[in-house]
């Protein structure tokens, strides 16, 4: 029952943390650029306002269900990183898989939005899928790197047992374990977080907004939660693997707010790339960088 | 060497060239009629080989008569005379063959019946 | 150009061969095995006294049949060929002299083929050169005539025939004897006589009538085919 | 008596037609009939006598004596019981094709029967001389028949064929006369005593004659441009009976020359298979085709008479013969270019038999024949059998080229539906038949795979895939119509293979399976390049695997030059590494559900076979697995990059198919139990989703007519089943929890890390991430986006193709959410078979390695309980929206003219090529057009040697009579 309780606490914890985040990068954009900009709170006003508005068309089944795949493909993230060490009940469903699982299950949210903005019918959602997936497709590839390296340095899978060998003071996170492995893995975290230069998938100035064009109301409310949620989830998994974890609530916010400032100040300096040097740029550049402890990993 | 022996060499030596010099007119020449002749001379020289195989100097031909003491082989006889009618035989044919093949290629030079190949 | 050199090295190589293998051998003395069989067995065994005649058409009549069958099939393929292809109209006409002689000459010449053809057991001849004797008189008659000759049923009848009764004759000694073609189904006589040597005149007969009718079928499609257009 | 009418009642036939024609057609012809007829009986008396169907021992015979006295002084036939059976084919076949002569040349009847007395005289004869008599009347009636013909380049045939055979009545007369100078006799038995110089002279001049005679190479020439100019009736019946005599005329002599050591045949033959047959890779016109087979034949002879003997040598010789002879008459019969016959359905079939015949394929008989000699060969002759194998694959090649070429042609259905049956049971009979010789048994008693639970796994697998694809067999088109027969066979072939009990069992189940289905492909309309391409591939594969199976004597316990052999021959069947074009021509090609045949279960058959190999050597492990891992790798990688840019759905599918087995691969080269969990979870999953994406494409495809990606979209309106079941399929290949696919992912990669293989883990995956592209659009490009007019009138598939896929989908839910009940199973099975490595601990519903765990119920649950919450949520929590037309889109404030220029399908992932396009492009297709042309070349260098002037291949003849002297000098 305890875990119930945590797991729904989890998900609105995440889904507030991930929209003041949003609400936070805004106004900090905003800030660089010379704006004022909105209020923190400006997201859950949009959310609410989206969801309590009628959705009254739809382009088909999986037009309709694509907002709860991305949702419980975030949510299911989410729950498999474990948030607090030490505290076992926020480690919600972390028992059932490892990182393995984790990677993979981050598709779920993916395909399901791939496959809404395909049942849309609008050809700039798929062209936005279409850049999505090549680009996804190369920085899993440093990223997945990464993990590996640093799994097999640590020898385990399991995450907490990941965020466990890090827990001797913060030379031993994994970021100072494995610099060339998480540097790999950070610039990964990038296009992971759609941030520019990488921003090819919702390049507003060519596909208005990607793959969710077509979306609108209750459904791009659902789009918008589960965006927050998946990147809260992202937040925590990059913490749990690179940054030692949370011992305890404070850290964890602190890390993943400063986490997650990073992709926002980086996108705000960087032009975008095109979508096919963007590909090869992540083919080579972070993916070398993994590599370098995964050969040090092998010997 | 006797006269015998000497024929018996001869024999021989005459049916091998003939043989040769049929070859090496099938071998040059072009024309389909000159090679049907050259075979001609190459079957003949053959036949006197086949001949000379069973051939011993100084005997009689194979007929039995109270006169005659000891003769030659007459199985090789047999076969040259079988051989010669198959000859005959082969030589009808091809010259057939090979006259119509001229007119159907316009020329009797067998460069030119080269449709086939490869 | 390169042919002839090539065909010359070729010839050469050949040639060397056969005086380097020539050199191995020496004058015989005697008869092979085979050879010597022949002569001393012959007569008992056929009643032939033309021992070539006994080994051609006894012995090895079989090869004989073959030969028959060689020719047949020979004059076969080439009437079939030359009726296939529709060609000459006019035969070149043929000078008084042949013309004349083509008049007198063909019935000698008949009668001295039959001759050689019934006393093949005896003396050198037989069916193969009787018959070519008998079929250069039919030549001589077309090259004698302005004509083209038709199509002759009785030509290819006597070929039909002849060629049938050898064959039942060699299913004869099957029956009676066991062997193929064996020539003493008929008394074996006695040799040197002219009804002797039991199939042997048979066959020969045979023989002529087969070799003569087909050499003039040939000849008759070459006159047919030959002529001018 | 019998024995002589057996012989010479053609000849009588000939001698009474030579007066009958004329007169009357119809008379002659019954003449014929009642003679030929007659033989025929009293040939199949004689074989009853002898016990030639008894074919225990075929060299029992009867003297047929003729003259008088008995040999030297007369001649013998010896009629011998191999000898009778050819003679029956002989008549049969000159029954069979009277009546096509009757119509082109009617009078050339007599020759025919002459021809056919010659051959049965040849067959039987004993005396040298005899046998040239013999020889003789056969060249002429050739002759005769060929300009007697009507095709076009008769006279040319006629003339080379006049001016070979002038050349060797040279030959053999002056070898009669030395044969005679030297021993005085004549038979054929006197050949052995000829000593010193002589016999050198004899032998060169007669092989000289025999080689000519039986057109092998490189005497070839004259006979490949008489099959090329001759008409394909005369052909046939020389094939039939004139060629056949002479082999096996050949095969008499062949071991009485005095020759020393016999092997030198064997060199002549395997060098001449060899070249020949890259010569034959360029032949086209079907004549020449069949010339070029005859030379294979021929040579095969050789090599046979060079290292067999006795009674095995009979044997093999004569059905070796015999059928080919029958294959070719049965071409030339049906390839009649006069009547322009078209192919289609039992017609192709009809045809198609005798290809396989002479490619010796089995079951049909040749097979036995060729088997049982190249075991010979691998035991005794290596560098021969190599050289053997190499040019019968060459062979195959062009005979399949040759096939595909000609069933090209459809139209019309022809009647042959009878024949075409009634060929195929004759020749299955007679396969049966040929097994009496006592050729290596067939074993079912002990399984090459002693583990039970591995056997059972791969007997359901295949008895379950091929059931899944029958029912769809109903919805077809056209000429399609009958290839769930051999879908059927193929298939029941695949599901006893695991039970194969030695290699020759195996051998043989493995390519009634691949050929089986090789006919299947070819029903499918406009198939012929994919069946072309299958073929070829079939063929590489079973000949790589025949070489290995024979070099390692039968037996599966094998290392070395065999292990590599039967390796490549899977990676082949897999289509790994480059052979992935036969599959990607071949599915797209094949009819209805024949490709989800092939790709999802035929496939397991290399994966079967590599099983097979590791259980039974000694560490339990393939030989070099990690290079096996690295080809499955890369694979894996090259395969997901084709599939993600190719244009076409079925084209996609075989990528993706071709991607996924490499993962098989990774998993069995890590010999680890870990590794080879995943290499049987994947196999039995890929089994699954495959089939079910190939019978969502050929509901698609049968409901739009078309695969094309360009084509298709939007098609979720119109078929909501078919796109549930791919999605599910897709998901799951994308091994995306909580669907089967993930388990096998997650697996290997315990396995990969387990071994420390962390390279090919990475490429690995990167692959399967890459198959996120292909999954994307394979769905996008068929069912989602904007639905193209031309296919308004689209509906849901038919039942029998849903029905199995919601089987398969529910297959893939279950092994997804509960993959312990494979798991449990599958751990102890290969636990037990010697593996290295830890096995994965399984409590309850948690699967734990050393390092990683995973719990599939749970996190099928978790997603289930999200997603089932979410979408509860969502009902309940508003307004229900309304679906609106396709064209109804945010489109710059309009409504888009037409749903084809808003659908983004062209090009799909343009961006990703242009990444890529710093990689030089290998194309797979590039290397194997060079390696065409290579062959191509040789073939050209080879056949150069051709030139069509009949006096060059009397020089060849003349050349070939020399070097033999010369290296018979030499050597002696």
């Amino acid at each position: 029952m305890g875990n119930i309780v945590s797991i729904v606490l989890t998900i609105l914890g995440a889904l507030s943390w991930g929209l003041l985040l949003g609400g936070i990068s805004r106004t900090v954009t905003a800030r660089i650029h010379g704006r004022m900009g909105p209020r923190v709170t400006q997201n859950f006003i949009d959310m609410w306002k989206l969801f309590k508005k009628t959705s009254s068309i739809h382009h088909g089944g999986m037009f309709w269900m694509a907002p709860m795949f991305r949702i419980t493909g975030a949510i299911c993230v989410l729950l498999m990183v474990p948030l607090v060490i030490g505290n076992s009940i926020t480690y919600n469903m972390s028992f059932a898989g490892d990182i393995f699982l984790v990677i993979y299950i981050m598709f779920f949210g993916c395909l399901g939005m791939a496959l809404g903005a395909g049942n849309s019918g609008h050809p700039y959602a798929v062209i936005a899928v279409s850049r999505g997936l090549a680009q996804m497709s190369s920085y899993e590839l440093s990223f997945s790197i990464a993990v590996v390296a640093i799994a097999v340095g640590l020898k385990t899978f399991r995450i907490e047992g990941i965020v466990e060998a890090q827990q001797a003071g913060i030379l031993s996170w994994n970021i100072f374990r494995f610099p060339f492995a998480s540097a790999g893995a950070l610039i990964a975290f990038l296009p992971m977080q759609m941030a520019y230069p990488f921003g090819i998938v919702l390049a507003p100035q060519e596909i208005p907004i990607g793959p969710p064009t077509e979306y609108s109301s209750r459904f791009l409310s659902f789009m918008f939660s589960g965006r927050a949620l998946f990147g809260t989830a992202k937040l925590i998994l990059f913490v749990s693997l690179l940054f030692g974890g949370a011992s305890n609530w404070i850290s964890l916010l602190v890390k993943t707010f400063l986490l997650y400032m990073y992709p926002v100040v980086v996108s705000s300096v960087f032009p975008r790339f095109r979508t096919e040097q963007s590909i090869r740029f992540l083919w080579f550049v972070p993916t070398s960088l993994a590599l370098v402890d995964l050969i040090r990993v092998m010997l | 060497m006797t006269a015998q022996s000497l024929f018996y060499w001869s024999l021989v030596v005459t049916a091998a060239g003939l043989v040769l010099i049929g070859l090496w007119g099938v071998l040059t020449r072009k024309n389909i009629l000159r090679i049907a002749l050259a075979f001609t001379l190459a079957d003949t020289g053959v036949n006197l080989i086949l001949v000379w195989s069973g051939f011993l100097p100084n005997r009689s031909a194979p007929i039995v008569d109270a006169s005659v003491t000891s003769m030659v082989d007459p199985l090789p006889q047999a076969l040259v005379l079988t051989s010669i009618v198959i000859g005959v035989a082969v030589a009808a044919l091809f010259v057939v063959v090979g006259v119509l093949a001229s007119r159907k290629s316009g020329s009797a030079d067998v460069r030119r019946m080269k449709e086939l190949r490869w | 150009m390169i042919r002839t050199y090539v065909g010359l090295i070729i010839v050469l190589a050949l040639g060397a061969i056969v005086v380097s293998s020539l050199s191995n051998y020496s004058v015989p003395l005697e008869l092979g095995s085979t050879g010597h069989n022949y002569t001393q067995r012959g007569v008992d065994d056929t009643g032939s006294v033309n021992l070539v005649t006994a080994v051609v058409v006894a012995y090895r009549g079989l090869d004989t049949l073959g030969e028959v069958v060689v020719l047949f099939s020979a004059s076969t393929a080439v009437v079939l060929i030359l009726t296939l292809i529709p060609m000459g109209a006019n035969p070149t006409p043929s000078s008084s002299i042949v013309s004349f002689t083509a008049g007198v000459l063909p019935g000698a010449i008949v009668l001295f083929g039959i001759y050689i053809i019934s006393h093949g057991h005896l003396s050198p001849g037989g069916g193969f050169p009787g018959g070519a004797v008998v079929a250069s008189a039919f030549l001589l008659i077309m090259l004698g005539s302005n004509t083209i000759p038709g199509q002759s049923r009785l030509l290819a009848s006597i070929e039909s025939l002849a060629g049938l009764t050898f064959g039942l004759l060699g299913f004869w000694g099957m029956m009676t004897l066991g062997q193929f073609l064996n020539n003493k189904v008929l008394p074996v006589g006695s040799p040197g006589k002219l009804l002797s040597a039991g199939i042997i005149p048979l066959i020969s007969l045979v023989i002529g009538a087969k070799v003569a009718s087909e050499l003039s079928g040939v000849f008759a499609s070459y006159r047919k085919a030959g002529g001018e257009k | 008596m019998v024995k002589a009418l057996a012989i010479f009642l053609p000849l009588l036939g000939a001698f009474i037609n030579a007066w009958l024609p004329g007169k009357s057609p119809k008379a002659s012809r019954v003449v014929s009939y009642l003679m030929l007829t007659a033989g025929l009986i009293a040939v199949i008396m004689l074989s009853i006598q002898l016990g030639a169907w008894n074919l225990r021992d075929l060299s029992d015979s009867v003297i047929l004596s003729t003259g008088v006295g008995s040999p030297p002084l007369s001649i013998n036939l010896e009629i011998t019981a191999g000898g009778t059976l050819a003679a029956i084919v002989m008549y049969a076949a000159t029954i069979f094709s009277l009546h096509r002569f009757a119509l082109t040349t009617p009078k050339s009847q007599p020759l025919i029967l002459a021809l056919l007395t010659a051959s049965l005289g040849l067959l039987f004869a004993t005396d040298i001389f005899n046998s040239f008599v013999f020889l003789e009347i056969g060249s002429i009636v050739t002759i005769g028949l060929t300009a007697a013909c009507k095709c076009g380049s008769r006279w040319e045939a006629a003339i080379k064929a006049a001016l070979v055979s002038g050349l060797v009545t040279i030959l053999y007369l002056l070898a009669v006369a030395v044969l005679y100078r030297s021993t005085g006799m004549l038979t054929l038995a006197a050949l052995g005593n000829v000593s010193g110089a002589s016999a050198v002279i004899v032998a060169i001049l007669l092989l000289t004659v025999i080689v000519t005679e039986i057109k092998a190479f490189p005497l070839t020439g004259w006979g490949l441009d008489f099959y090329q100019g001759t008409s394909s009736i005369v052909a046939g019946l020389y094939s039939a009976t004139w060629s056949l005599a002479v082999l096996l005329w050949a095969a008499k002599v062949l071991p009485l020359l005095p020759i020393g050591n016999p092997i030198i045949y064997a060199w002549i033959g395997a060098a001449g298979l060899v070249f020949s047959q890259l010569a034959g890779l360029r032949a086209s016109s079907s004549g020449r085709i069949m010339g070029y087979s005859t030379s294979a034949y021929a040579s095969l002879l050789l090599v046979a008479a060079g290292t067999t003997t006795g009674a095995f040598y009979t044997q093999t010789v004569i059905v070796l013969m015999i059928f080919s002879s029958i294959a070719k008459f049965s071409l030339f019969m049906l390839g009649n270019p006069e009547k322009k016959d078209q192919w289609s359905g039992f017609g192709t079939l009809l045809f198609l038999v005798p290809i396989l015949l002479l490619a010796g394929i089995p079951p049909l008989p040749i097979f036995w024949a060729k088997f049982a000699f190249l075991a010979h060969l691998a035991s005794g002759f290596p560098v021969i059998f190599y050289a053997v194998l190499a040019g019968l694959l060459l062979e195959a090649v062009y005979l399949f080229r040759f096939w595909s070429a000609r069933s090209e042609k459809t139209g019309e259905k022809s009647a042959k539906r009878p024949s075409a049956v009634a060929a195929v049971l004759l020749m299955l009979l007679a396969s049966v038949w040929i097994t009496r010789m006592s050729w290596g048994a067939l074993d079912f008693s002990g399984s090459i795979i002693e583990s039970a639970g591995l056997r059972n796994i791969f007997h359901g697998l295949f008895a379950i895939g091929t059931l899944l694809c029958l029912p769809g067999v109903f919805n077809r088109i056209g000429r399609e119509k009958s290839y769930w027969f051999w879908l059927l066979i193929s298939g029941a072939a695949l599901t006893i293979l695991p039970a194969a009990g030695n290699g020759l069992t195996f051998y043989l189940l493995w390519e009634i399976s691949a050929f089986a289905a090789v006919i299947g492909v070819s029903k499918g309309t406009a198939a012929s390049k994919g069946t072309f391409w299958y073929a070829v591939f079939a063929s590489l594969s079973g000949y790589l695997l025949l070489g290995g199976i024979l070099l390692s004597k039968g037996s599966f316990a094998m290392a070395g030059v065999p292990a590599v052999l039967i390796t490549i021959a899977a990676l082949v069947k897999m289509g790994q590494f480059g052979t992935h074009l036969w599959n990607v021509r071949t599915y797209p090609a094949a009819p209805g559900t024949l490709p989800a045949f092939l790709s999802g279960t035929s496939s397991k058959a290399a994966v079967l076979l590599l099983v097979a190999v590791a259980v039974n050597s000694s560490s339990a492990s393939l030989p070099w697995g990690r290079v096996i891992a690295w080809i499955g790798a890369l694979t894996a990688l090259g395969g997901a990059i084709l599939a993600a840019l190719a244009p076409d759905y079925k084209k996609m599918l075989a990528h993706a198919s071709v991607s996924q087995l490499g993962y098989i691969l990774m998993g069995l080269g890590l010999a680890s139990i870990l590794g080879w969990t995943a290499a049987i979870y994947h196999t039995i999953h890929h089994l699954i989703f495959k089939m079910a994406l190939f019978l969502g494409a050929a509901g698609v495809l049968y409901r739009t007519g078309t695969t094309e990606f360009n084509n298709l979209g939007g098609l979720v309106k119109k078929m909501p089943w078919t796109f549930a079941f791919t999605l599910i399929s897709v998901i799951s290949f994308a091994s995306i929890p909580p669907l089967a696919g993930f388990g096998s992912k997650w697996l290997l990669y315990n396995g990969l890390i387990e071994q420390g293989w962390l390279p090919v883990l990475i490429v690995g995956m990167f692959a399967s991430v890459v198959a996120f592209l292909y999954s994307f659009r394979l769905l996008h490009g068929v069912f989602l986006g904007q639905l193209s007019p031309k296919n308004a009138h689209a509906k849901e598939a038919p039942l029998p193709l849903l029905i199995p896929q919601a089987l398969l989908a529910m297959a893939i839910m279950v092994l997804g959410f509960k993959p312990t009940i494979l798991l449990n199973f599958l751990v102890p099975v290969l636990e037990k078979i010697g593996l290295s490595g830890l096995a994965p601990v399984i409590q309850g519903d948690m699967v734990l390695t050393t390092m990683g765990t995973w719990n599939a119920w749970m996190v099928g649950l978790m997603v289930m309980g999200l997603f089932g919450f979410a979408f509860v949520f969502y009902w309940i929590s508003g307004h229900k929206p309304k679906y609106v037309g396709q064209l109804d889109i945010g489109f710059a404030g309009e409504m888009p003219p037409s749903a084809d220029e808003v659908h983004y399908s062209n090009n799909f992932f343009r961006p990703y090529q242009r990444a890529l396009s710093f990689l030089p492009k290998i194309h797979a297709q590039k290397i194997f057009s060079g390696v065409n042309k290579t062959f191509n070349m040789l073939g050209d260098g080879v056949r150069a040697l051709f030139t069509g002037d009949g006096r060059t291949y009397l020089a060849h003849s003349l050349i070939f009579l020399l070097l033999l002297f010369v290296f018979l000098n030499g050597g002696m």
